[in-house]
């Protein structure tokens, strides 16, 4: 694997670009096409390009095994907790008028915490299963 | 407290989805079980605080987001509901106890965290089929309910489970699949997914068009059929049921198929009402003749059974058929039959597929030739086995007639005499496989094995011994099993006609 | 005492704590419970009790009349020696499941309505059957589950019946029925099934030898004299019952001289004394239900002292085979003794059933039944030799059989005494019984007439017997299986019926075959079917499945557009 | 246990009957003496009773006797007789 030169600097140039456009389709989601599930498959190929390019073991640095798998229920406690905080709030589960005094500014806040939550389990999960499947040789 | 009470609905579904998010952040199986009961019996006392309500007040409508239906997802709880909320909460909470030693000693250390937290998830997923107004919503939680129940299964350390649960997987798609193409044509005819929006306006005479609502029917009746394995949709079951982790196995049991059976009524009597349902789709012959054959042949299966717990399987499959058959009847002591066979085939068959985890825990075999004499060893566990055996056949005294009398009262008020025959009759049949097992457990000399067993421990034994009082119990009192299911049959059978 | 509470009740709850009890405790508590009970009894007064209401249909739990009242006295004595005797030895399951047995018996002769009636009538039928395992031979496994079989099918068309009759009629009441009600066919036909009816009753013989000593005592007294108490509430007066009773009173009676076991022989002497109450019951005058209700009275005490005289004698060889008894007199002398006095109770003065067959006899006498008079009366002279000289002679007398047993253990003697001794009293104060009957009667049983042509049957019987012994006639005690209920087929026509046998057969195989794994013809086929490697019986591949979703969805299409 | 095959078993020859007998004693003399005495004393007692019995059969003299002789005597006869159609081996219904 020494004549990758090209991949391997390609990619480098790709990848801070790739999280980028994750975060914007991420931010990007009340508005106009995206949302948090497909930020989460691009910000989990930013990082299955790197596993690819670079090794799992160097990917697993960064992400290790372990926070894959704590990141998975993490995603689904935010988009619970945003419900259950709206509850705690006095309303019905999710509905976010209550976490802003403007009601159209705590739907705005909610979709966007639900939204990060998707965006952590669905990353995690898609990485998870990556992981999986590489591991199966060994 | 008053605003935590309006909140009752979605919280018997978040708690234990949230629950299984927590489990899952634990470390090990001790820390996760430990979560996992908490979570599990608060269960119970939210759907029994639901219960009360809807008897003193009706039925409850809760909107999700704060968004009103039809639009909206509407969670709505009604007697039947609540009826089938409390037995699913109740077993689920009853099993927890039992849960820790024999988890631990069939499913590897690493994965009994991601055990337990399927095991909420799918308790989440029965729940939220249970609970939701919404036709899609169900498809949701009936996905969320199959997918954590195949992971249950294949857990195990026997290999044979994973072909059981790619099968079942397979299946449960082809399931879900055709619910879901039956949801759509629904949807393409009424505009809606809110069932009691569809309800409404399948009622309204200017309806002309009933090919797709027949269609959407057929797709709708054979999906769950599959769910709930009634005769010949029933092949996946046994295996499932066999080779799954026991605890699994005795949750499945007496939950997963009772809530399918749940959704069965829901659409056939609440959604497309008497009319649709059985006048122009002839449901009752159907249903009859399937109920009957799976009260035999499936019956006659576990007579030849030599693994119990494929045996327990089998004679699920005979006991969803009297079910199927009190819905058949679509008369309210035949349609009070089956929703009381419910709450009762669910006590009983949990508590026997536990007596089986306890020989398994025990023994590490649950094949006829190797409990020879184990009644002498393990009185408690094989005297659970017994009454709950007898309960099968539907000895008086036991859940189990109450539930075959009301369906004999229905097939005779309907003037079909030979049913109450075929009740009896298959009942028979129920006596020669639990005999068989009498008789190989208690009068047969114990092998050097099984003379080493003895009662599990309290814990395992307790949960066993509760639900057997209680299929004894309601089998004497009658008032809050029967009593309720003949209001919620009548409620069904009268709303909508 | 205890609230309306059935007396059977008490007895089955009190089961329970049977077996969390050791040694006198446990024998005190069990012989503490029929007391119990009998004071219970004594304390409630006649009349409609336990009124409660099932699913709105109102049930009388606890129904106090002539009738039940003497049922369940007796009843419930025989509770009380049937659970002294057994004390023998220690199974706790078996003293649960008898007094289980017992209670269900008591609670079902006081049962007003169908519905309790059924659940003591099941609870009969599932509790006896352990007192047959017991035992734990195979062969008493086998008859115990052809007997639960036939049992549970007895309740299983009973309620079938019951559900007939309340459809048809809003009632649950259990009263006179009459062969015209809706469902009393299969009333009558569950009922005749544990009364032992001819064809239906092979259970009996088959069953009862099978179990422990003590649990055939308690079986002889229960199962088949509810089934009595059942007619004779439901179906008095009904005249079919009359031929009925006479074969039952003739037939097994050829089968008890024949049979070498004694303890079948007793059975189907007691099959041969159902059939005089069958009578009664059909013929259905006051004096004849008293009669029948008297006799079976008398029938519960004796018919025990005997089955518990042989089982002492079971106990102590290891044998009820005549063929292998003989000469035991020497060393029980006891045993012998009340086991003679059993026997004479069947008809002699001083003793129980002197003062009771004379009813259902005279009761016939009245109405004009001639043949029948004849024929019961014949019978009884038949069942004289039956009981009161072959079992006796066979175990005690006879061809000594070199065996010499100890005497049999206290409980037992103490059992059998108390038996002996209420024959005696109800035979030397029979006003007592008369007393208590449905329909209290004065009726003179002592008069010099009946006194001395009722010594005339007894002394020529046994004048007969002295003969056939002497001239070398009487029947041998041999090892062997008589054949049953297919006995007829041939008797009326080996080859003409053949195919009936043929069929009959198959289908005992069938069911004795699925019970114990038998390869049968049926059950075969069954396998072939069912079985693990059979077609609906193994795990089809996932295609065929999904095949069969496919199938049922297109049926459903169908059968909505067409 | 096939269906057929009771018939092949009754077509053989019975083996109870090859079973060994151990002899009956005779009646003792005492027995016979009692017994005797005992029908003669009955028999002649009857023709002094007063019968109220409403079938005419009843007032024939020693009519409870002889029915209760021929009634025994023929049990035995017939029992000994029919014993030879249907005994089987203990085992039989259990093949």
């Amino acid at each position: 694997m020494r004549l990758d030169v090209v991949l391997r600097v390609g990619s480098k140039l790709i990848l801070p670009f790739m999280l980028l456009f994750a975060l914007y389709v991420q931010f990007h989601g009340e508005y106009g096409p995206g949302g948090g599930f497909q930020a989460g498959v691009i910000s989990a190929g930013m990082m299955i390009l790197y596993a690819l390019v670079f090794g799992v073991a160097k990917a697993k640095l960064i992400v290790p095994q372990r926070l894959v798998e704590f990141m998975v229920p993490l995603g689904v406690l935010i988009y619970a907790g945003t419900g259950v905080l709206t509850m705690l709030l006095g309303q019905n589960f999710l509905d976010y008028g209550v976490l802003d005094p403007s009601p159209m500014h705590g739907r705005e806040r909610g979709i966007f915490w639900v939204e990060v939550g998707v965006h952590v389990t669905v990353a995690s999960t898609m990485l998870a299963i990556f992981y999986a499947f590489v591991e199966r040789g060994r | 407290m008053s605003a935590l009470e309006s909140q009752l609905p979605i919280l018997q579904v978040i708690v234990p989805l949230v629950g299984a998010v927590l489990v899952a952040l634990m470390r090990g199986g001790r820390s996760a079980w430990a979560v996992a009961l908490v979570i599990t019996w608060t269960m119970p006392v939210i759907s029994i605080l639901l219960m009360r309500k809807v008897l003193a007040t009706g039925p409850i409508s809760y909107h999700l987001g704060g968004w009103a239906p039809p639009i909206g997802i509407e969670y709505r709880v009604d007697l039947l509901a609540a009826f089938v909320l409390v037995l699913v909460s109740v077993v689920g909470a009853a099993l927890m106890p039992f849960a820790r030693r024999s988890v631990a000693s069939e499913i590897d250390g690493d994965k009994q965290v991601w055990f337990y937290t399927m095991y909420l998830l799918c308790l989440a997923g029965l729940l939220g089929i249970t609970i939701t107004a919404d036709a899609f919503n169900l498809f949701v939680f009936l996905e969320i309910s199959s997918l954590a129940t195949y992971v249950l299964i294949a857990l195990g350390r026997d290999r044979r489970a994973l072909l059981a649960a790619y099968q079942y997987l397979i299946m449960g798609t082809i399931g879900a699949t055709f619910y879901v193409i039956g949801v759509g044509l629904l949807y393409l005819v009424t505009g809606s997914l809110n069932i009691y929006d569809i309800a409404s306006r399948l009622a309204d005479p200017a309806m002309q068009n009933p090919r797709p609502v027949m269609a959407a029917l057929a797709f709708i009746v054979v999906g769950i059929s599959l769910k709930l394995a009634l005769f010949p949709l029933h092949v996946w079951l046994p295996g499932a049921y066999a080779h799954a982790p026991s605890f699994a196995s005795a949750f499945l049991a007496g939950t997963a198929t009772k809530v399918a059976i749940y959704v069965l009524i829901r659409f056939a009597f609440s959604v497309f009402g008497v009319a649709i349902s059985f006048e122009t789709l002839p449901l009752t012959e159907v249903l009859v003749v399937l109920s009957l054959a799976a009260m035999f042949i499936a019956s006659i299966i576990a007579v030849f059974e030599t693994n119990l717990k494929r045996m327990l399987a089998y004679s699920s499959l005979g006991q969803v058929g009297y079910i199927t058959l009190g819905i058949a009847l679509a008369n309210t002591q035949g349609l009070t039959g089956g929703i009381v066979h419910l709450l009762n085939h669910a006590l009983m068959k949990t508590a026997l597929f536990m007596a089986l985890g306890a020989i398994a825990y025990r023994l590490g075999s649950v094949k006829l030739d190797a409990i020879a004499g184990i009644g002498r060893r393990m009185p408690w566990t094989m005297a659970v086995f017994v009454l709950g055996g007898m309960a099968l056949v539907g000895v008086p005294g036991t859940a189990g007639f109450v539930s075959k009398w009301y369906l004999a009262i229905g097939a005779v008020e309907k003037g079909w005499w030979p049913l109450v025959f075929a009740i009896l009759i298959s009942s028979l049949i129920a006596v020669v496989y639990v005999g068989r097992v009498v008789e190989v457990a208690w009068f047969r000399e114990p092998s050097p094995a099984v003379e080493k067993c003895t009662d599990p421990p309290l814990s395992m034994l307790i949960p066993m011994l509760v639900l057997t009082a209680a299929t004894i119990y309601f089998g004497i009192d009658t008032e809050a099993s029967a009593g309720m299911a003949l209001k919620a049959a009548e409620t069904l059978l009268g709303g909508l006609k | 005492m205890i609230g309306e509470m059935s007396p059977g009740l008490i007895l089955v709850l009190g089961a329970v704590l049977v077996p969390f009890l050791k040694g006198q405790a446990r024998a005190a508590w069990m012989l503490a419970l029929p007391i119990i009970g009998l004071m219970q009894l004594l304390s409630l007064p006649m009349g409609d009790l336990g009124q409660t209401t099932l699913a709105g249909v109102p049930l009388t739990t606890m129904r106090v009349d002539g009738l039940s009242w003497l049922f369940g006295f007796v009843f419930l004595f025989a509770a009380f020696i049937g659970i002294l005797y057994n004390l023998y030895h220690d199974d706790p399951l078996q003293h649960a499941a008898g007094l289980v047995y017992a209670g269900s018996a008591i609670g079902a002769v006081f049962a007003g309505d169908l519905v309790t009636f059924f659940l003591y009538w099941e609870g009969t039928a599932i509790a006896s059957v352990f007192l047959i395992w017991a035992s734990g031979t195979e062969r008493a496994y086998r008859a115990g589950m052809r007997y639960l079989i036939i049992q549970i099918g007895s309740g299983v068309i009973l309620l079938a019946g019951i559900l007939i009759h309340h459809h048809a009629t809003g009632s649950l009441a259990f009263t006179k029925f009459g062969l015209d009600a809706p469902g009393a066919m299969l009333i009558l036909l569950a009922i005749g099934i544990k009364c032992a009816f001819p064809l239906l009753g092979s259970w009996l013989p088959d069953a009862y030898p099978q179990a422990t000593p003590g649990g055939t005592v308690l079986l002889s007294a229960f199962t088949t004299k509810l089934a009595i108490y059942a007619l004779a509430r439901a179906f008095p007066g009904t005249g079919i019952l009359i031929p009925i009773g006479l074969v039952m009173a003739v037939v097994p009676l050829i089968y008890a001289m024949m049979e070498n076991d004694l303890r079948r022989t007793l059975a189907y002497t007691l099959n041969n004394q159902l059939g005089f109450m069958v009578v009664a019951v059909g013929i259905g005058t006051e004096m004849a239900i008293s009669g029948a209700a008297a006799q079976a009275f008398v029938h519960v005490v004796y018919k025990s002292l005997l089955f518990m005289a042989i089982g002492a004698v079971l106990y102590r060889t290891g044998t009820a085979e005549a063929s292998a008894l003989g000469g035991l007199r020497a060393t029980m002398p006891l045993t012998a003794a009340l086991c003679i006095i059993g026997g004479l109770s069947i008809a002699s003065p001083l003793l129980g059933g002197f003062v009771a067959k004379s009813l259902i006899l005279s009761a016939a006498m009245k109405d004009g039944y001639f043949w029948v008079w004849l024929i019961l009366l014949g019978a009884s002279a038949g069942a004289f030799v039956a009981t009161a000289i072959k079992i006796p002679y066979a175990a005690f007398f006879a061809a000594d059989s070199g065996k010499r047993p100890e005497e049999a253990p206290k409980p037992m003697l103490a059992a059998m005494s108390l038996a002996a001794l209420a024959s005696l009293i109800v035979g030397l104060w029979p006003s007592l019984l008369y007393g208590a009957l449905p329909f209290p009667m004065t009726y003179d049983a002592y008069t010099l007439e009946h006194v001395v042509t009722q010594l005339q049957l007894m002394a020529f019987a046994t004048l007969a017997m002295v003969v056939m012994v002497a001239l070398g006639l009487y029947p041998f005690e041999r090892p062997g299986q008589l054949l049953g209920a297919d006995w007829l087929y041939r008797g009326l026509g080996y080859r003409l019926l053949r195919w009936i046998e043929a069929a009959a057969n198959a289908a005992w195989t069938s069911i004795v075959g699925g019970v114990t794994s038998a390869s049968g013809a049926t059950v075969a086929w069954a396998r072939s079917l069912h079985g693990p490697d059979g077609l609906f019986g193994r795990t089809w591949p996932t295609g065929t499945m999904a095949l069969w979703t496919t199938v049922m969805l297109g049926a459903y299409l169908i059968l909505a557009f067409v | 246990m096939e269906a057929g095959d009771i018939h092949s078993k009754s077509a053989a020859p019975i083996p109870t009957d090859d079973a060994p007998r151990r002899p009956v004693p005779p009646p003792s003399p005492a027995l016979k003496f009692g017994v005797g005495s005992a029908v003669v004393l009955l028999a002649f007692a009857d023709l002094f009773i007063q019968k109220h019995g409403s079938f005419a059969i009843e007032h024939t003299p020693v009519f409870y006797g002889s029915l209760a002789f021929l009634v025994a005597g023929a049990l035995i006869i017939v029992a000994e007789a029919l014993r030879h159609l249907l005994s089987r081996p203990e085992d039989h219904y259990d093949r």
